[in-house]
């Protein structure tokens, strides 16, 4: 019973490290000051000025709408690639079920440089298309994680027994893996979405000029000056992606896991 | 893909007739302010597009990879002006077509890096200083000198700014040699180093200087001119000194690009920008510091001498000039191993 | 409801050949085991009929036709998966229905059969539930359920009891071999459990190694092996292996490793030839010989053999003697009947049997 | 029968190709480029090697980043441990709670870092109201700022790396050691974490790898000394455009995390 | 090696009482399987004895030892887990060398013991192989190698053969059999097979709802159960249950919901009160009853049952016989020795039996 509560405790003061900035953060977002400081004064003036703040608003709509487009190609991207290398065997077996994990294995400075390097290889512009490319490629390991920890559960046996009973290849991919992979298809692309959602580095070295997004406002706010509002923005979305976590966590359910595994079965 | 929702507003005019002039600019830096050039837009009948860049470097790539008619007007600053007209990427300029030239500062008529071959290739249009800033109710007495920022009376409390250029020039000032062909860096790295010990930190962004600087957690650093007005604005303890010793300065022009296909609105364009109306509202307004002598002469002195817009401080300053990549990877080199060292 | 016949059927892995010219063939209506050791290639045939493998060489009937080259969906034929395979994100009624919706039938129609279906693996009340809320039993109707209703030409199940227990597994058998025997469809069943065969089916196919090593109905094959191999899968057996020395009417004179030993056999051997002989131990009449006996040459002479009892293995409703036989170690089995035992570890005793017991052995080179 | 089904893994393969491995090669291609733009040469990588303090900024990191990685697994395993064989009831809310932060952006978390600790901030505050009065915690602005900031960042990937690994490992090999022995403590040295090892690993890589090539904490919490190698490439990219000698560093940073990858797969190796 | 008793051993899970005041008694250097249906407290009474749970009531001693409150790793066991439990990270020698260590032996010593044992489980070749490279029945006798090894006073098996197929499952049976002998160690093996617990213990227990219902030789409890759930558990049985009309020496006259039968029993009970009597199948002597029998009272008035056979199931050594007695269907075993069958499907039949056979069951109201 002791070592129950020595455990519990263990766990309180790591849960406690772990939500000190996240309950600054709330905190400072209901202070009065704008540089952050103390003594605390209750205030909702920045979730009132947030109203106004069209930039924010922006670059929120902005960072939704890659992020948005990032997860649909992730989770297409992904499924396509797990089901395809579902067949393959042998040798590159091996190869395959590891390479889609390479990226997280890369730091994203290295990434967004690289990328940015091959823009200036090609003496482009900075455009948009990049900045989903970086995304993707960032996001990617994700979702096909989830559904390769999905699709290795599934029985071969489901398609076979399908085709026993007289559908044909589409039928079987439409009625019975797309049903069965769409949990994982959900969690997976909602992983993508919050990837490129919060993404910084990525967006920081390919955005065009003149786009934002929400980190890269947050970022630019920290240079010219960081106002509470982006801690209001920050405490909303804590509460929105909560909402979400708990939506698709429903969903997902175990597969929420399998993500940091390494993609080691 | 370029959607995004950020698209300019221009491509939903109806009126198609509308003059369009292309503008390479900063975001927020004046020429995308909707209230200042509505009057601009209104009296030419034309519409100003504008296109952010996120860096000289990226305005730069753009004039070389631009089509004919793609890009009007663009800002480009010393470090690449040089670069600029070298490849003939910029139109000269005939400044007899625009009505403000005259009216500006002289030093700035004739900017070194804005002529080449004794052709002017692009106009001024703003200026600044990095220089010294501190606290009124910590320090009583102005500083004087730009050695302020070495002084080891303000140890712990001082801020320097991260940022190669600004730290070798300040100590090639210190140390009395050209700031923009210091000759000794050694003595210039001795003095950084000894800086480094007096510091709290260095700051990178204007939010971090002024969070520190609101926190008490530093008196005195270097800082931007538009910044410091701003926190003074806001109601700060702050004052900001052009020393006596000299301080950085800056200035951004306005070019033609070569493909221009608008060559008589944007010289209407840069001659708005230029004007004393344009400029003085603007630095009313938390802009930077005007190169129109009359706009200048209108700005309340208290305030133009509190954001170092004053004749005098402008007077000190010595402006930052074209380096070769060879100059800034020295400095650089020397300024990541003073911050490497312990 | 078809005959299903296989004709020298050749399928390789890689290098390895794990159906090699097979020939089969199934009557109409009637319920086969397929029974071997595992990797033998039982799983592969049917995966082969089903369509989900292709065959190197050889062909495969269903009825008249064909079907080497139809694919899957179009064979018409029904599967019951060891995993069962139910689609988990569909209801019974939904799985059970899939099948006749593949067929494009109306939704009459479907609800129907359906419904009769269910009724019939009773289960009716089931229809709404997933897979996940079923019992393993109910389960396994359930994929019966589904693959039955497309009323297929021939029905493959794939060892779809082995993941029961054993109590419950005995229970399927029998409501399986009702509904079967309702339905009347051609059945391919494949086990590796030879007492579940044995009282399963109408005929047993024992392969070894990719090849068919009988076929027959059960008692057939129980009674009537071929060679060692079969009698040695299928039960208990005591081999006796030798050279003939002399052969009778029904008897032998077996020189073995452990000794010369005269036998009573169903079909004599030619002498002079190596031959196998072998016996079932339930088929063995175990007698004690009493010391008076023993000097008695009237039973010595009597056709069997002598031994002493090693153990006795008891196993409730029989028990299992071990017998060293001069140096030949035989098994008996003997039905507890409730009779005072009288044989006892270290006795004597005398074996015999009916002549038709001891099989000769058909031993390839 | 299925062959054509491979091809399915085309587009994804190939994303990876050209907006991955491409860049890669590209950026290796501009490390060897000479700043006037032409021919092949050696000088971006000498120039790294020539400077003493380049290395040193490089030791620095990796000494940041090992101390970071060490400070999450200390942190990380009896948490993941407590998780996987102590809780049972709230053991998937207590995951969930690990899980939560990852959706806040990560810049916030740092900034609120520097709220948090700096001389005057709220931890400072909540001293004095302790009693520990304390003026000028001395914290922000140093590298034990940047580590915090960063352990506070990664350690919950390690959590749920080890934790899975435990989780996966059946009791009834605890048990079966009990039954031969071994006390708890032997247990858990010659089962437990050793079963779990590669979950270390998994940790240690999600940890170390990023902490190396991270530029955005050391800049914003660990003042005049807290400067990483990401900031000395940073600086060439955005500051002075130096792509090549940026390229340079950057693919011997690359090439780091291959060797620590390597060597990290190697001590998982051994004890597998 | 020593014998181990339990007393009065209560233990609950929340509400959930799992072991209600079990008591028993293991004799020193004996197998004793533990038999019962799933979740009746088979494992539980193991992991109590083991340590891995604590008791809410009652008593465990080794020996003379109470051991209540020794942790696991002094109890001085050895276990082997279902799931065999080997550590993977190590090779077969150090999965065997771990129990010697913590016992801070010599490496010498270490080396001696554990080749002597991976000796005797006949797997010297493999000690440097990890677990996966190995088969089932490897790894079994690798878990039993390690948990013998350590020469434990106990010996706790909890349904270690389970995993294994049919085949190897009895040659696992036969070996662990003979380890045991050679090592005498106490031994508590954990079973639902009831053939394994039969064929392999020294003593059976069965347990029902966390109680021993009975405990005995395997002859004992199969030819003398207490009731019938014991009867019912061990092998098959046809149950006759209802009203005694009159006892006889021997013969009770029964009314039951079919019928009024007289039935030849080993232990009438008293007229008036309801009873239940259990006659095993093998132990009816099956006998055709041709028409010039039928009319003859000579057999019917014989003691015993007549009935029609409904069908036979025949499975080899044995075949069964299903036989509509009256409304009540009673199964009948026979073994197949050979002779010519005479009895087919539909034959009316004469079913005897030894008075001994028919058991009375006591009953718990
Ligand atoms: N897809 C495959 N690729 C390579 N070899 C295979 C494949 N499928 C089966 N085999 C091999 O073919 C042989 C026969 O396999 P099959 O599954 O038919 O055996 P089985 O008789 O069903 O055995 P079991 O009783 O174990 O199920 C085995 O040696 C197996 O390893
Ligand atoms: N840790 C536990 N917590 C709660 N209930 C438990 C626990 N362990 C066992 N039980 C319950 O105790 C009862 C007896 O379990 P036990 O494992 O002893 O059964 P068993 O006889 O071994 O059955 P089986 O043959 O299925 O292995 C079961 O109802 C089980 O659900
Ligand atoms: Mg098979
Ligand atoms: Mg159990």
């Amino acid at each position: 019973m002791k070592n129950g509560a020595l455990s519990k405790l263990y766990i309180l003061g790591i849960l406690l490290f772990l939500y000190t900035p996240i309950f600054v953060l709330m905190l400072m977002s209901f202070n009065e000051s704008r540089y952050n400081t103390l003594p605390f004064v209750f205030s909702l003036k920045w979730y009132e000025a947030l109203k106004d703040n069209t930039t924010l608003m922006t670059a929120m709509n902005n960072s939704l709408y890659i992020a948005f487009v990032t997860g649909i190609c992730c989770v297409i991207l992904g499924t396509l690639f797990v089901l395809g290398s579902q067949v393959i065997s042998g040798k590159w077996k091996g190869l395959f079920s590891s390479m889609m994990v390479m990226p997280l294995s890369i730091p994203w400075l290295i990434m967004g440089l690289s990328l940015l390097l091959m823009i200036r290889a090609f003496q482009m512009d900075k455009n948009m298309f990049f900045v989903f490319a970086g995304h993707i490629i960032i996001s990617l390991p994700y979702s096909v994680l989830v559904l390769q920890a999905r699709i290795q559960a599934l029985d071969s046996a489901l398609d076979e027994a399908s085709a026993s009973l007289g559908a044909n290849a589409l039928t079987t991919f439409r009625r019975i893996t797309l049903p069965m992979l769409a949990p994982a298809m959900v969690a997976g692309g909602f992983l993508s979405f919050m990837m490129s959602f919060d993404n910084f580095v990525i967006s920081y070295f390919l955005i065009p000029a003149g786009i934002t997004t929400l980190p890269i406002e947050i970022q630019s706010s920290i240079k010219f000056g960081f106002t509470p509002e982006i801690n209001a923005v920050s405490t909303l979305i804590i509460g929105i992606s909560l909402v979400c976590l708990a939506v698709v966590g429903a969903i997902m359910g175990s597969s929420l896991k399998s993500i940091f595994n390494g993609g080691k079965a | 893909l370029s959607g995004c929702g950020v698209k300019s507003t221009s491509d939903t005019d109806q009126n198609g007739e509308k003059q369009k002039l292309y503008v390479v600019n900063w975001k927020d830096y004046g020429s995308d302010d909707a209230d200042f050039i509505a009057a601009f837009e209104e009296a030419n009948n034309c519409e100003i597009v504008n296109t952010y860049m996120s860096s000289e470097e990226e305005l730069l790539t753009k004039l070389r990879t631009a089509k004919d008619g793609e890009i009007d007007v663009c800002l480009p600053n010393c470090s690449i002006l040089p670069a600029a007209i070298e490849e003939g990427l910029l139109k000269e300029v005939d400044s007899s077509k625009l009505e403000n030239f005259e009216k500006m500062f002289d030093r700035f008529k004739e900017q070194p890096e804005c002529i080449k071959d004794g052709k002017l290739y692009a106009v001024p249009f703003v200026w600044g200083s990095t220089a010294i800033a501190y606290n009124t109710n910590l320090i009583k007495e102005a500083p004087t000198s730009i050695n302020a920022l070495f002084d080891p009376q303000y140890a712990g409390k001082i801020t320097f700014r991260d940022d190669y250029n600004d730290a070798v020039m300040t100590a090639a000032l210190v140390t009395g040699q050209d700031a923009n062909n210091p000759k000794d860096m050694d003595a210039i790295k001795a003095k950084l180093l000894e800086q480094k010990k007096l510091n709290k930190t260095y700051w990178k962004t204007g939010d971090e200087f002024s969070k520190l600087f609101a926190s008490e957690q530093i008196s005195i650093g270097m800082m931007w001119s538009g910044q410091a007005a701003f926190m003074k604005q806001e109601g700060q303890p702050i004052a900001y000194v052009v020393p006596e010793d000299g301080a950085i300065g800056w200035v951004d022009n306005w070019g033609i690009a070569k493909g221009s296909q608008n060559e008589e609105l944007a010289y209407k364009f840069i001659d708005w920008m230029i004007s004393r109306d344009f400029q003085y509202n603007w630095a009313v307004n938390g802009g930077p510091a005007p190169v129109n002598q009359e706009a200048a002469d209108s700005l309340d002195p208290e305030y133009a001498a509190g954001a170092g817009m004053d004749e005098t401080s402008l007077n000190r300053l010595t402006f930052m000039q074209y380096r070769t990549d060879e100059v800034k990877q020295t400095w650089n080199e020397l300024w990541t191993e003073v911050k490497s060292s312990k | 409801m078809a005959n299903v016949a296989i004709k020298n059927l050749t399928k390789q892995f890689g290098d390895l050949t794990v159906l090699d010219q097979l020939n089969l063939e199934i009557p109409d209506g009637t319920l086969v085991s397929l029974l071997g050791s595992s990797g033998c290639g039982k799983t592969t045939t049917l995966r082969l009929i089903a369509g989900f493998e292709q065959a190197n060489e050889g062909e495969i009937y269903i009825g008249e036709e064909r079907i080497n080259d139809i694919p899957v969906h179009k064979r018409n034929i029904g599967m019951v998966f060891q995993s069962y395979a139910l689609f988990p994100h569909m209801t019974v009624w939904q799985n059970v229905a899939y099948g006749l919706e593949q067929r494009k039938l109306g939704k009459d129609e479907i609800k129907k059969k359906v419904d009769a279906i269910l009724n019939l693996v009773k289960l009716s009340d089931y229809g709404m539930r997933k897979p996940k809320q079923l019992s393993g039993g109910q389960q396994q109707r359930v994929a019966l359920a589904r693959a039955l209703v497309t009323e297929p030409s021939v029905l493959l199940l794939d060892e779809c009891l082995s993941a029961l227990d054993k109590k419950l597994r005995v229970e399927m058998q029998v409501e399986l071999r009702g509904i079967l025997e309702k339905t009347g469809i051609t059945t391919l069943f494949v086990t590796h459990d030879q007492e579940e065969a044995m009282t399963l089916s109408d005929w047993i196919v024992v392969m070894n190694r990719g090849r068919v090593e009988q076929m027959g109905k059960p008692y057939e094959v129980y009674e009537h092996p071929k060679n060692s191999f079969v009698a040695g899968f299928l039960g208990k057996v005591n081999f006796f292996e030798g050279r003939v020395v002399e052969a009778d009417k029904n008897t032998v004179t077996l020189e073995m490793s452990c000794g010369t030993s005269q036998l009573n056999v169903n079909e004599v051997s030619e002498a002079g030839k190596d031959a196998v002989y072998a016996i079932r131990p339930e088929k063995l009449h175990v007698k004690k010989l009493e010391a008076k006996d023993e000097s008695a040459t009237q039973l010595r002479n009597e056709l069997g053999l002598i031994g002493t009892v090693q153990f006795i293995t008891y196993s409730g409703n029989l028990s299992t003697y071990t017998i060293d036989c001069n140096g030949k170690t035989v098994l008996a089995e003997v039905q507890n009947q409730g009779k005072p035992e009288e044989i006892k570890v270290g006795d004597k005793v005398h074996l015999s049997w009916e002549s038709t017991s001891c099989m000769r052995m058909e031993e390839q080179k | 029968m299925n062959n054509y089904k491979k091809w399915l893994t085309a587009p994804g393969t190939l994303t990876l190709l050209v907006f991955a491995v491409a860049p890669l090669f590209i950026m290796l291609f501009y490390s060897f480029r000479n700043d006037s733009g032409v021919g092949f040469t050696l000088q971006n990588y000498v120039r790294f090697f020539e400077k003493s303090f380049y290395l040193k900024l490089t030791g620095r990191t990796v000494i940041s980043s090992l101390t970071v990685t060490v400070i999450s697994l200390l942190i990380s395993y009896p948490l993941a441990y407590i998780m996987a064989k102590k809780l049972k009831g709230i053991r998937n809310i207590v995951l969930m709670l690990i899980i939560i932060p990852f959706f806040t952006n990560q810049l916030v978390r740092v900034y609120s870092w520097l709220i948090f600790l700096q001389d005057g901030g709220v931890l400072e505050e909540m001293l004095n109201v302790l009693g520990m009065a304390q003026d000028g915690l001395g914290i922000l602005y140093t590298r034990t700022a940047v580590v915090i900031s960063l352990v506070h960042i990664f350690f919950p990937y390690m959590v749920i790396t080890i934790y899975i690994a435990l989780e996966r490992i059946d009791n009834a090999l605890l048990e079966a050691s009990k039954s031969l022995g071994a006390s708890a403590v032997t247990t858990f040295f010659r089962v437990t974490l050793p079963m779990s090892w590669s979950g270390v690993v998994s940790g240690i890589l999600l940890v170390f790898v990023p902490c190396l090539g991270c530029f955005v904490e050391p800049r914003i919490l660990g003042g005049v000394d807290g400067m990483f190698i990401g900031n000395v490439i940073e600086d060439q990219f955005f500051e002075i455009y130096g792509w090549n000698f940026g390229a340079a560093i950057a693919f011997l940073l690359f090439a780091m995390v291959l060797v620590a990858m390597a060597l990290i797969h190697r001590m998982g190796g051994e004890k597998q």
